[in-house]
């Protein structure tokens, strides 16, 4: 493990077991009380929080302070800590937040960098407020850089580079294996059923806007798509819901009728916008699916309840559907009601795959190193932490560890 | 000049916001790129609006079949957008805001827009109804399995798996039809979940980077080389 | 009178299914029409004669509820309304039980919404839920509503440093500043509580990705059950608890009911709507059934 | 009853049962609520981006906070609308391009960090102990059955999902494993959906029988 992850590690290893042990504290103490109801509450004044620490908060813009203290003895006889602030020890304190006792740290997120802050800590019994002393004087400061998300960036750094390694691989003429996937190659077929069947072809590419991923990847396979109809001479109709949407599968359409020569062929009719709203738009497409009869239906991109409206009513004239999205709640309908549906990620491969170019397949290569590398986390990281867990290995205890610094988001 | 500059657009904004989350100074960036975009959606709309006009004016003017239904949307369209500029009958005037109790905007979407969505989600029910009959069959092994899972579930939301289990002695409740429901939403359910899940993100992570090195460029109607 | 038409629409439905059934079986498509008459006969009868069951809480619908119940009196509640009229009849109760639950404990609740139909059903809840039961809450000091802003999860981006970066005012137009409610609040980072009622996009999901993670802030969902499963892998780490469908806001108003006697007479969508759902659930299973049967036979009589 | 609310019941009801009559296939009273919902939805949504984006974001951003970064994004909307000339349409490509890089880059970060890094970290868990620091085999049975599904689980459904390798052989076991895990999951999903589909429904049927009709109390 590298030595810069040791104070992070050790802090935070620091901090929970801190809270741990001062919440089974609590818990236990907790216990007891109930019994001790009757003491007399009038005489007794509890202990306020001591110890009150006031540290920048790490990595962020200047907008964060930590305050930690110790806990007063009387702890359980509190319903609440407040955390007052006060800047320069000038102006009055305020309450800027408050936690449930047990707890001995709040980070207040509303200062300005560059203001210094004093802060105290009111413990609150009886709805009075028990202070403790002022802690001292914090000035929180930018920083440029977060290495809290060093390993966000290490391992995004991998994925990517591994993507972006076998793309260059793959342009450099190298040959890559991917398997089949069953629903694009029956993209070929469904459009040649169109064409039999003189009878358009319906592609709906989700209702979301350019704004969401697998737009694009809608988008991107509607590229493909439009190649091979504008070979075929077929009708291709395209309602969107989303005028960003319109201009874009315009722009992709057209361009695949001017590399298949045929720039006369193609027509902005093609692609037209309903509405932005969810089942005005189904309305629509529900009322040109029955009234058209097209042949074939292809829905790649978001789709959130509309799913099996289109799927159904799709069904009921006879329409081969293939369907692709990354909607997890959609796809058990799309996988029941239509003939081919690309699950998840397959969207996403599905264009790169379909396009054949290398260099997209490139990625696809790149793709599943990340795959690898989630597997391996899993893998190791299941084991090491069952084995240290249950026999306390010391190897396996470090290897838990840098597993869990190398997938824990800080902030 | 038409093909190269969008891009190195794309390429620039993708590097620069992926690069903003590790420098605290610069991580506002996305709220305003986010702002943007929702400007370029609003200019967007003028086309796609001006589609919808010129559709169904065009289908008016040549009088094709159920032109008249193409004369209600105009009219809606219309209607709504004076409703919405121009504040009619907001008790507060043009300075408060759209949608308050009693303006027309607000009326014409309670009385016209609530009823035709919640009914169009409606139709869904239904077709539930027509895919468990006709498409939820035990084709093969992965079929069956899905359809055992969704019996299981959907007897474990009626008090009929209740009954039908309930026989079951405490040391095997987790075969009564409710608890074998919920272990299924967070056992097995979540490792589906959880796999769908990694495999979306990496799917986006490797789509996002071809579009942002430029290998994938079909949206902008450039052809890929 | 009500006995009787119960008893001969039930004989009804379990007579159509016969019929179904025996059609099914001998090979003979059945017409879709006549799946969605019974559908809509399944829904409409326990409807009109209005069958009830009672519920009881199951821990992730508990873990939402006592969150709420041990919040110190004061707090401060946010309930974003990220959904439209379409959804509401699924999540609207969840919507009002969360408002009436944290009234009652005193909190204070912030309405806000990240879908634009969000804002008016929001304002709807101010009128029907708070005005009429809680006449001597006061609006600027024990609740207000902030109102929709367009940006989806732009929105959260922007309200996770600061509320005013996004919201000047609330729906009425009052300055953010001038109002009692937003006194030493600044951004989401200051809420006690965040809870999401929705099922789509931008929903829970964004919630979670956006303001909880980020900002560390106990969220709870309230989603219409079509997203529910996928919003279980967030819990319990990135979600305090989950209501899942009009069945989490039957458990949830079941609840309230049991240790809240104030609430014995307040309405309760949800266990009303578990009749009707328990019945279509049933005949839905009888399709399955029916539709995988006539699969087997036919399957049998090809070989 | 008031005037106004009796209009707004009877129109609801003449909208929902004109939509429901879509079931029994395509008619003209659908075809009259599609176009009325498709106009007035229409307009709806852009009234709604107007006023919120236009309006509030900004021209106020702009004109009273000073925010003038928000220039740029009306120059890449004001792009947008050279769509409309043929000869210079192709820039209305840059707006686009600064969308998708945009999206791009926002997306890729995000999915990356909540869904791969927390996912990953949240299936590493002891199988034995009930949680990490336990006692050994302080766990039940059925909650080591259950941790070893979910890591295994999420393990060959990962499998599935491999492009690369030929689905064969051991590898083709495992992913057959997966597709299982998924199909599961989809099971869950639908049986879970039925309720909410249902719900809808009896929205709108209460609509119908209670406020329209008057026949529940």
């Amino acid at each position: 493990m590298p030595d810069y992850f040791k104070p992070f590690r050790f802090i935070s290893i620091f901090t929970i077991s801190i809270i741990l042990i001062f919440s089974f504290s609590f818990l236990a103490i907790g216990q007891d009380t109930e019994e001790e109801i009757g003491y007399s509450i009038n005489d007794f004044s509890p202990a306020a929080a001591t110890d009150v620490v006031a540290i920048d908060h790490v990595y962020d813009r200047g907008d964060g302070v930590d305050v930690t203290w110790t806990l007063s003895a009387d702890d359980n006889k509190f319903s609440e800590y407040l955390i007052f602030r006060s800047e320069n020890g000038s102006s009055d304190f305020v309450e800027v937040g408050l936690v449930l006792p047990g707890f001995n740290s709040y980070t207040d997120k509303s200062v300005e960098s560059g203001q210094s802050y004093i802060y105290k800590i009111g413990a609150v019994y009886d709805g009075k407020i028990v202070e403790s002393e002022l802690s001292n004087i914090v000035v929180p400061d930018t920083e440029f850089i977060n290495w809290n998300l060093l390993n966000l960036f290490i391992i995004g750094l991998l994925i990517a580079g591994a993507v972006i390694y076998f793309i260059a691989h793959a342009k450099a003429g190298k040959k890559l294996f991917i398997r089949k996937i069953a629903g694009l190659d029956a993209v070929d077929e469904a459009i040649g059923r169109a064409t039999e069947m003189g009878r358009p072809i319906l592609f709906i590419p989700g209702i979301n806007d350019m704004d969401d991923v697998q737009t694009i990847a809608g988008i991107t396979l509607l590229g493909r798509v439009a190649k091979v109809v504008a070979d075929y001479d077929i009708k291709i109709n395209m309602p969107v819901a989303r005028s960003l949407v319109m201009t874009t599968a315009r722009e992709t359409i057209r361009e695949a009728y001017i590399s298949a020569g045929r720039p006369d062929a193609y027509n902005d009719d093609m692609v037209r916008y309903i509405t932005d709203e969810q089942f005005g738009y189904v309305a629509a497409v529900d009322g040109i699916m029955v009234r058209e009869k097209p042949a074939t239906c292809f829905y790649l991109g978001a789709f959130f309840a509309e799913s099996l409206i289109l799927a159904e009513t799709g069904n009921s004239i006879g329409a081969i559907q293939i369907a692709g999205t990354a909607m997890p709640a959609q796809l058990p309908f799309f996988v029941a009601a239509c003939d081919y549906t690309l699950i998840g990620e397959e969207l996403f491969a599905a264009s790169a795959y379909l396009s054949g170019e290398p260099k997209q397949l490139g990625s696809l290569k790149g793709q599943d190193v990340g795959k690898l590398i989630a597997m391996i986390a899993i893998l190791l990281g299941v084991i090491s932490v069952t084995i240290s867990d249950a026999w306390g290995v010391t190897f396996f205890d470090s290897l838990y560890d840098i597993m869990r610094s190398m997938f824990t988001i800080r902030n | 000049m038409k093909k190269q500059v969008p891009v190195v657009i794309t390429f620039i904004v993708g590097t620069v916001l992926i690069l903003s989350v590790f420098f605290p100074p610069a991580e506002r960036l996305g709220e305003d790129f986010s702002i943007f975009f929702d400007i370029i959606a609003v200019f967007a709309f003028f086309l796609g609006g001006g589609n919808l006009i010129r559709i169904h004016t065009s289908k008016i003017y040549n009088k094709r079949q159920d032109w008249g239904f193409s004369v209600v949307t105009i009219c809606g369209f219309g209607l709504m957008l004076m409703a919405g500029l121009f504040k009619l009958w907001n008790p507060g005037g043009i300075a408060a805001d759209v949608a308050a109790t009693g303006s027309l905007f607000q009326l014409m979407y309670d009385w016209i827009f609530n009823p035709l969505g919640a009914s169009m989600y409606a139709l869904l029910a239904f077709y539930v109804a027509s895919a468990s009959y006709r498409a939820f069959r035990a084709k093969n092994i992965d079929a069956t399995i899905l359809l055992i899972a969704a019996f299981v579930i959907l007897l474990g939301r009626t008090p009929l798996g209740m009954y039908a289990t309930s026989w079951i002695p405490e040391s095997f409740s987790i075969m009564q039809i409710p608890n074998l429901a919920i272990w299924i939403m967070v056992s097995p359910n979540l490792a589906g979940q959880r796999a769908i899940m990694i495999g979306i993100a990496l799917g986006v992570v490797s789509m996002s980077l071809r579009l942002i090195l430029g290998v994938e460029r079909t949206y902008l109607g450039v052809d890929n080389d | 009178m009500t006995n009787i038409g119960l008893i001969l629409s039930i004989a009804a439905i379990i007579g159509g299914l016969l019929w179904l059934t025996i059609r099914s079986l001998s090979g003979r498509e059945v017409e879709r029409r006549i799946i969605f008459l019974f559908i809509g006969i399944a829904v409409s009868v326990p409807l009109l004669f209005d069958i009830t069951f009672s519920e009881k809480a199951t821990p992730i619908v508990k873990g939402v509820y006592d969150k709420v119940d041990n919040l110190p009196s004061g707090s401060v509640i946010l309930i974003s309304f990220d959904y439209g009229p379409s959804m509401a009849p699924e999540v609207e109760p969840m919507s009002n039980a969360f408002i009436r639950h944290s009234l009652a404990k005193d909190h204070k609740v912030i309405i806000m919404g990240l879908w634009a139909t969000g804002q008016s059903l929001g304002a709807s809840a101010v009128e029907n839920v708070i005005k009429k039961e809680f006449p001597n809450k006061i609006d600027g000091v024990d609740y207000i509503n902030i109102g929709y802003k367009a940006g989806n999860q732009g929105v959260l981006n922007v309200i996770i440093t600061d509320f005013r970066k996004m919201y000047a005012t609330d729906v009425n137009g009052v300055d953010l500043d001038s109002v009692q409610i937003f006194q030493g609040i600044r951004s989401l980072k200051d809420m006690d509580l965040m809870i999401s009622v929705g099922g789509g996009f931008p929903g829970i999901k964004e919630w979670v990705l956006f303001a909880a993670d980020p900002g560390n802030i106990p969220l709870a969902g309230a989603s219409a059950a079509v997203s529910t499963p996928l919003l279980y892998p967030y819990y319990p780490m990135q979600l305090i608890g989950l209501l899942g469908g009009i069945k989490g806001a039957a458990e949830y108003e079941s609840e309230m009911k049991k240790n809240y006697p104030q609430f014995a007479d307040m309405p309760t969508p949800g266990i009303e709507m578990m009749g009707p759902q328990t019945l279509a659930h049933m005949v839905v299973m009888a399709f399955i059934v029916i539709g995988n049967l006539s699969f087997f036979f036919a399957k049998r009589r090809k070989e | 009853m008031e005037m106004a609310e009796l209009i707004g019941i009877w129109l609801g009801a003449f909208l929902t049962l004109g939509i429901i009559s879509f079931l029994y296939g395509d008619n003209p009273w659908y075809k009259l609520c599609e176009a009325i919902f498709v106009g007035s939805s229409a307009g709806y949504w852009f009234i709604t981006l107007f006023w919120d984006n236009i309006y509030s974001k900004f021209y106020v951003g702009v004109t009273q906070d000073g925010n003038y970064m928000l220039l740029i994004g009306g120059v890449l909307g004001f792009l947008m609308l050279m769509r409309l000339f043929s000869k210079i349409g192709w820039i209305s490509r840059w707006p686009l391009a600064f969308v998708v890089g945009a999206i791009a880059g926002f997306y890729l970060i995000n999915y990356f960090s909540s869904n791969v890094m927390f996912q990953v970290n949240a299936t590493i868990m002891p199988l034995f102990g009930s949680g990490y620091g336990d006692p050994i085999f302080s766990a039940s049975f059925g909650s080591v059955i259950n941790k070893i599904i979910i890591a295994g689980g999420t393990f060959t459904g990962l499998v599935y999902f491999f492009f690369s390798k030929e689905h064969k052989g051991a590898f083709g076991a495992t992913a057959k494993v997966g597709i299982w895990v998924i199909m599961i999951t989809f099971g869950a999903s639908f049986g879970y959906t039925v309720m909410s589909r249902m719900s809808l429904l009896i929205g709108r049927m209460d609509f119908i029988f209670g406020d329209w009709l008057g026949l529940i109390k």
